[in-house]
């Protein structure tokens, strides 16, 4: 343990003005349009007339000290040293000298090995999460899973094909730490947690007993010692008890399966904001390449970039089509499961008599 | 010293990872793998994940640390299998709070390389899910070295436990002409106004910011933040009638009519000749034509902000989407944003009074309703915060219900009795 | 008591085709198309050319046997006889012959003393139930309060000057038997039961337990008897125990209170169906003509139809141009009790960042 | 022996009463004083009436009476003031099944006037909100005869307490061109064969059928009733481009495009020159281009009927609205409508043998979940009877769960624990 007594220096949020690319700093707030002058890059046009270039890339996020180096080397040949990273993870390079750009590009993608693209109506980055390398919690891998999806999605990542941005995410436990995404992948765990009832005494019981959502978890007394016991018909096998505390292990190698939910869409562009829904469920946790999964994406984007009207994002698109004909188009069984059981319910039955016949 | 060289002579051994290594999309195998020739630790590292591959099965566990003076930004891990590797018998991650808007040069960039590397792993995870800057694979010690390091470079770490976490926005007016209000100001505001609550947790739960500059919300915060802070404007858009007749001269009167006019969610446009017209009074200010006809289309020029609470993802009672709280802010001078800052305070006050344990805002909106939650930090319903009012005929109106049993009257209860048992009875 | 001892005959529903006008049943099914001559007059073209007249009358619904000859006198003059009844209670006189149009309306206003309109964009007949006239429960009356509202409306009736129909009701307590509208009427209680201990004993205890849907009721011993007591603070005032057992007494003549409810929208027209939603409460239950329940119609109905869009009901007018204008516009003051508190509240929530400034 | 003439001499006194009389919408009250004139009980009846107006009070009580072999048709009332208005003491109500459709010929109205004055108060109310015609106003006898004579001159009685209830429907192939199937028809083959269960009480509670013509559901039979039954069509609309072009002609193509294109829910019309494109694999059925363009287009020629379930409106948990149940069914046929029979059928033993009491079908698939509802009528789901798949990833699979405590495999309990305690406890 160090020596030192850190006290806290409260510094706060690093001054980003000093990182501002210089066209950034002088044209901000007074940007006038931009348009995407090829998949991957972007001009933006300030109201004087500056023309800032953007080089976006596919980063995997996770990358060692000296990927880092070589980013920053070729951000500062090009770049004047400025870069940025995007909510979805991946690295804009910036640049003010439209000659520089191909240049660049050539350099991102055969000397770092970053694919362009990603920008406008393609395949993004898949927002992802810490799976086996780092959390206490993963039922599966995220950065590996997210590898053998994007190997797949390559085409779609450096092409701008779709009738809109499809951004893509996928979690490694229940609890989701990823973003919604028009297509999304989860865990899910199909028991109740299994008690390690000799362990039990490091937890604080009124928390693992209060975080229950379905009021499952008693106190019990097992052995002799204090420890808790699960209803089982209550359970819904959400995990929070065991985020909560190590020895309710909800995972289970054996079980635990792979859902794909799709129309998450967090923009208020057209319609307002929706939750991911069901699509597929019970699809094996196959590492190390998940080929069920990409599979079943594919099916999801053919059907969606045959059939979309342009804007329309992927949830928008089965909205309007109706969900048997995303049933029917994607060849994924409509079973009960999909059926809402939730409190809100009823409000998911097609209360109408509307019918697509 | 940190835990690089604790076991220097283990053979990599990848079978599985190594079919991660092929294929176009860049891949954290073979950089880690390449990497691990020089940071023995990293063999272990992934020779541990290959386990994991091998078995499905992680073999992490939590444990908790902390750097002095500070109540988060340290995740600490500790392996299962340390007798097999030693080396990751400790391997935390710290949480460094990010630039706002992700912006970057390579001197910082530099700068936390060699951080990352000199203390710990040496690698980076550019950015969490909720923004920040992951440092990964420090030993106790490490941990606090690292932490020393980038506050002498002048850094800042935190945002874990319940606590604030890193706030997240859009690029913004740095880079974006849809932007109505300054995110990375904004951001760093909040940020550094509160920053204790981003070092210590103090809270009943979690709590997360999330900024976008306009409603195309690429900062992706509705259902992933306590309270998002979006972009909009009053008034009217900023219509330039010339470029609509580009437009339309470009891409033709159908391709308007299909992509634009029937696109509105409140229908509030119609194209008369070569001009639009927008009904400004029912724009709901979604971004859409402005999204389509960047040239021809400007938010308006009376700016500012709408705030809403309560996004939170899955655990324990599924998705809740943030919904509006206040439907609109100016957002531009100091005052403006002291005002902020002190509404942000009124929520949090009476959320963590009455907030139980682990319960995201969101989850207490849910317990006890959005009109008492209103009532609780002090301001008017407005219709603008509801899509629809109330179907449901059963009210308990404290005005036309004096008591008629004698004595006290009843306080005003829920009208659906929706407490869970489960956590209550714990509290 | 009757001597006869009357196994029941299970004859069913009367036979219709005996009750069709001539050309109903001469083109029964073979409709092509049909046509709005003024207010209350419509033509039904069949496909062989064959015109069926209708001319619609509001009734009271209620109506002495003497009034029903009245009504029967005047079919047998113009219709053959024939005349049917409508879903909102109103009277449809059926004829063929156009040049009998005349004379039929000039009867039926002014001896019969019954208005025509009511077709096409009007307000048309107000549905309605029992109140004091008979049912055992009503907290106001509703023929009344109807007679009161439609004489305000009368012009409404005979024209068509509104965007689309506009079908208005009221129900006298909280059990609703009266259909949803675009504008509704009903009756809103503010304490739990009054409960008559002495009379407990006529009720089957259970049922009035397992009826209420707060679980407010439980099972007591009263001075020595078996009764039931009431938690006040599950209790949420809906009367579904009055109903069961006249002894948990719900009404209160003081308190009780009107509130108005807009956006019912039953067919599938546009858009799906919708519940009505809260629009104003606490009006006075005030008899016998109810006059702020009428101003406070009246103000909803001008707003509408200042507003609204050709084809829009009530409701969609409200969701496109949003709450906020629709309380600015009529008036009435937004408060917290508007805000839904049931399970389904959330999805009740501006969750968007979709507003109007 | 009725009881109009119990109380001869009674001076009618309704000051409150006679500022309903005048006004230009016929008045009840006028109707009835005239005809008090020769039915003394009706002037005790507006005088209770006054009172209640009086007093904001009502003075009638329940009971229940029975006519021989029937457990329902009558609604008995009592009055509290039967000392003050004797000829109130009873006061019942009979509820007699209407034609289908409402329509009649005189001689059949005629009929209902005699046998409600010669029996009764000589009250009637055309219609109930259940669709029914009421007669008001026997006494325990009257009742008893007023059933005999109806009976004999054809009519039939029923449709009170834990039963069937009458059928209503719109007036459909009768008169209107949008009529997807036989309304008229299909209710009095419904109320026929399921007679006995208007009759007697033998239900966990109430079920009503309303049926419409098409989706425009003159019926309003979608919150009001338990089994909603709406005429659509599979297939092509009927189009006539011609009626289009003289639409187009007549009220212009602006008309056309604000009030038909981008009303369309789907989004599914389209014009070409003067031709209206309807892409029928995504039109719902809504009706509003063809209520628009009634001329011009018409439903499809393959014809059918969509089945919901659950509508039931304000007591205990609130309005519910019914939901697709069968996408679409032919009803032409006795074949078809056997086959409808049974489906009731089916769906009625599921719900008796489950429901509790009390219990409308939408407060039970409320309860139960609609997954185990159709499981329990033997139902594959389709995607077509919800608006989407559930949000929530809580679910538990049969198929992915085997049993891993030893013992029997639990059964599949709903993921939510949504049962209410009131209810259940007592049941
Ligand atoms: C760089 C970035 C912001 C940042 O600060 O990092 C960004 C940048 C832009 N976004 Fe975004 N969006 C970014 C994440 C998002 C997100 C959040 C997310 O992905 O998690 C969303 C919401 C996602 C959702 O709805 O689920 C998002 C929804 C949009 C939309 C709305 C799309 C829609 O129709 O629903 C637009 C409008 C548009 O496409 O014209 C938009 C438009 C834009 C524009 C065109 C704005 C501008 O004028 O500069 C920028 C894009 C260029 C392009 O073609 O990609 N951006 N954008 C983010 C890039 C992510 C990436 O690497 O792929
Ligand atoms: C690192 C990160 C995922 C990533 O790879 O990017 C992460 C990792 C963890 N999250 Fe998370 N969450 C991360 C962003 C999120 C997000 C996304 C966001 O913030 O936009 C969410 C969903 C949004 C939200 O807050 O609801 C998220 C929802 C959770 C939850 C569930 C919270 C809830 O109220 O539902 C937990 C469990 C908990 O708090 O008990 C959790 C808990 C955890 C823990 C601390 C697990 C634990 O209890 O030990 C994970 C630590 C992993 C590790 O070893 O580092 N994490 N977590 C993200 C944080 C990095 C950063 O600060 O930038
Ligand atoms: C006679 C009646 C059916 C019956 O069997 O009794 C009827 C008859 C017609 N209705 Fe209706 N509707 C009748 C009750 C209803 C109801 C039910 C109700 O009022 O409780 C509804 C649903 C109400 C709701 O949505 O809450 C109803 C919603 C419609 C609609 C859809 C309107 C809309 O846009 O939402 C149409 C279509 C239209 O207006 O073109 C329609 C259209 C029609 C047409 C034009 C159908 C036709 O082609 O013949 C008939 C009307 C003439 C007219 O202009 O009034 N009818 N109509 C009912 C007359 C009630 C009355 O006296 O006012
Ligand atoms: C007469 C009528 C109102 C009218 O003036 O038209 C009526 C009158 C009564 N209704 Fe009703 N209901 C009448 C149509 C309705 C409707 C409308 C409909 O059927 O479309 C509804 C709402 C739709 C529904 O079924 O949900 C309706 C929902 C109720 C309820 C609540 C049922 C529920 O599940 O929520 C009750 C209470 C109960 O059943 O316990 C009820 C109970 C009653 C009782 C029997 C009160 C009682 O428990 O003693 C009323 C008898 C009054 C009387 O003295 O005659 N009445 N009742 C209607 C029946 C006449 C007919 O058969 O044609
Ligand atoms: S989703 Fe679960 S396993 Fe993955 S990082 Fe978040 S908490 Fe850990
Ligand atoms: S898995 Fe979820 S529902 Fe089951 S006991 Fe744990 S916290 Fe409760
Ligand atoms: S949210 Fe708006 S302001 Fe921010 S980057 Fe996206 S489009 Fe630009
Ligand atoms: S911003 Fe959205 S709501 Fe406003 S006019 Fe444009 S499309 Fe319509
Ligand atoms: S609404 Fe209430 S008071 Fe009126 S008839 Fe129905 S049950 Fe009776
Ligand atoms: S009024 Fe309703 S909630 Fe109150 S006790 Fe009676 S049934 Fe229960
Ligand atoms: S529901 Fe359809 S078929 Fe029936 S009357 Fe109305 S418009 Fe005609
Ligand atoms: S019936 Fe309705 S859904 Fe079908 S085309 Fe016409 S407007 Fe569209």
């Amino acid at each position: 343990m160090s020596e030192k007594a850190m006290a806290p220096r409260d510094q706060g949020a690093p001054d980003y003005t000093q990182y501002l690319h210089p066209l950034m700093a002088k044209n901000y707030g007074k940007w006038d349009y931009h348009e995407r002058l090829r998949p991957g890059v972007l001009v933006h046009v300030a109201e004087n007339g500056d023309k800032l270039y953007t080089v976006r890339a596919g980063s995997p996020r996770t990358m060692s000290a000296d990927t880092v180096r070589k980013v920053c080397d070729i951000a500062d040949k090009y770049c004047e040293g400025f870069v940025r990273f995007t909510t979805r993870a991946n690295i804009e390079f910036l640049l003010g000298d439209a000659s520089q750009l191909d240049g660049l590009i050539n350099t991102v993608e055969k000397d770092l090995g970053w694919p362009v693209g990603g920008t406008g109506p393609s395949v993004s980055n898949i927002a992802h999460t810490q799976g086996w390398l780092h959390c206490n919690l993963p039922g599966t891998d995220a950065a590996g899973s997210v590898k053998a999806m994007m190997d797949d999605l390559i085409e779609e990542f450096k092409t701008e094909s779709f009738p809109n941005r499809v951004h893509l995410s996928t979690s490694c436990c229940q609890i989701n730490c990823a973003s919604h995404g028009d297509i999304s992948v989860i865990v899910q765990h199909h028991h109740p947690p299994r008690i390690n009832h000799d362990n039990m005494q490091i937890c604080e019981l009124p928390k693992v007993v209060a975080i229950c959502p379905a009021a499952a978890i008693r106190p019990a007394v097992v052995n002799g010692n204090e420890s808790v016991e699960v209803v089982q018909e209550k359970c819904m096998y959400c995990g929070a008890c065991h985020g909560q505390c190590p020895s309710m292990e909800i995972r289970d190698a054996q079980t635990d399966t792979l859902s794909i939910w799709v129309g998450g869409k967090m923009s208020n562009a057209r319609s307002a904001p929706t939750f991911m829904k069901l699509a597929v469920w019970g699809i094996p946790n196959n590492p190390p390449r998940w080929p069920e999964v990409s599979a079943a994406i594919r099916r999801i984007l053919t059907a969606y970039k045959e059939g979309a009207k342009d804007w329309e994002r992927v949830g928008e698109w089965i909205e309007r089509i109706g969900w048997q004909r995303f049933f029917e188009k994607t060849g994924f069984p409509f079973t009960k499961y999909h059926i809402d059981d939730s409190p809100e319910a009823l409000s998911n039955l097609n209360r109408s008599a509307m019918v697509r016949l | 010293m940190s835990n690089e060289d604790s076991s220097p002579g283990m053979a990599l051994k990848t079978p599985l990872l190594n079919e991660l290594e092929s294929g176009p999309w860049p891949s954290f195998v073979k950089d880690l793998k390449e990497y691990s020739k020089k940071r023995p630790q990293i063999v272990q590292l992934l020779n541990q994940l290959e386990e994991s591959y091998e078995n499905k099965w992680n073999y992490w566990l939590g444990k908790i640390i902390n750097v002095p003076g500070y109540g988060g930004g340290v995740i600490a891990r500790v392996s299962e299998k340390a007798d097999k590797y030693p080396a990751l018998a400790n391997f935390h991650t710290v949480r460094v709070i990010e630039p706002p808007g992700w912006v970057y040069n390579t001197a910082a960039l530099r700068n936390l390389a060699d951080s990352a590397e000199r203390h710990g792993a040496g690698i980076l995870q550019l950015h969490g899910m909720s923004g920040d800057i992951l440092l990964l694979g420090f030993d106790d010690n490490g941990s606090m070295n690292v932490a020393e390091d980038l506050m002498n470079d002048g850094w800042d770490i935190g945002g874990s436990g319940a606590a604030m976490r890193t706030l997240q926005c859009c690029v913004g007016q740095a880079r974006c002409e849809m932007a109505c209000f300054d995110t990375m100001k904004t951001t760093k505001f909040i940020t550094d106004s509160f920053i204790e609550f981003l070092h210590r947790p103090e809270f009943v739960y979690k709590f997360k910011f999330k900024l976008s500059g306009c409603g195309n919300d690429c900062g992706n915060s509705i259902v992933r933040s306590d309270m998002p802070i979006i972009g909009t404007w009053r008034g009217p858009m900023q219509v330039n009638q010339e470029k609509v007749a580009e437009f339309i001269d470009e891409k033709g009167l159908e391709y308007l009519i299909d992509n634009v006019i029937t696109r509105c969610p409140t229908r509030c446009l119609s194209v008369r000749g070569k001009e639009l017209k927008v009904e400004d009074s029912e724009c709901v200010r979604c971004m859409h034509c402005i999204n389509v006809m960047n040239k021809a289309l400007k938010p308006g020029k009376d700016r500012g902000v709408t705030i809403l609470v309560g996004g939170h993802r899955t655990l324990k009672i599924g998705d809740t989407m943030s919904s509006v709280l206040v439907p609109f802010m100016k957002l531009e001078t100091d005052e403006d944003l002291e005002n902020l800052k002190e509404f942000i305070e009124r929520v949090w006050e009476f959320w963590n009074d009455n907030g139980m344990d682990h319960e995201r805002i969101g989850e207490f909106i849910h317990r006890v309703g959005m009109a008492t939650f209103l009532d609780g930090i002090g301001m008017e319903p407005d219709p603008r915060m509801i899509l629809r009012p109330r179907t449901s005929p059963y009210i308990k109106f404290e005005e036309l219900a004096p008591t008629r049993f004698g004595g006290e009257q009843t306080q005003n209860p829920k009208v659906w009795n929706r407490e869970s048992e489960g956590p209550e009875t714990a509290d």
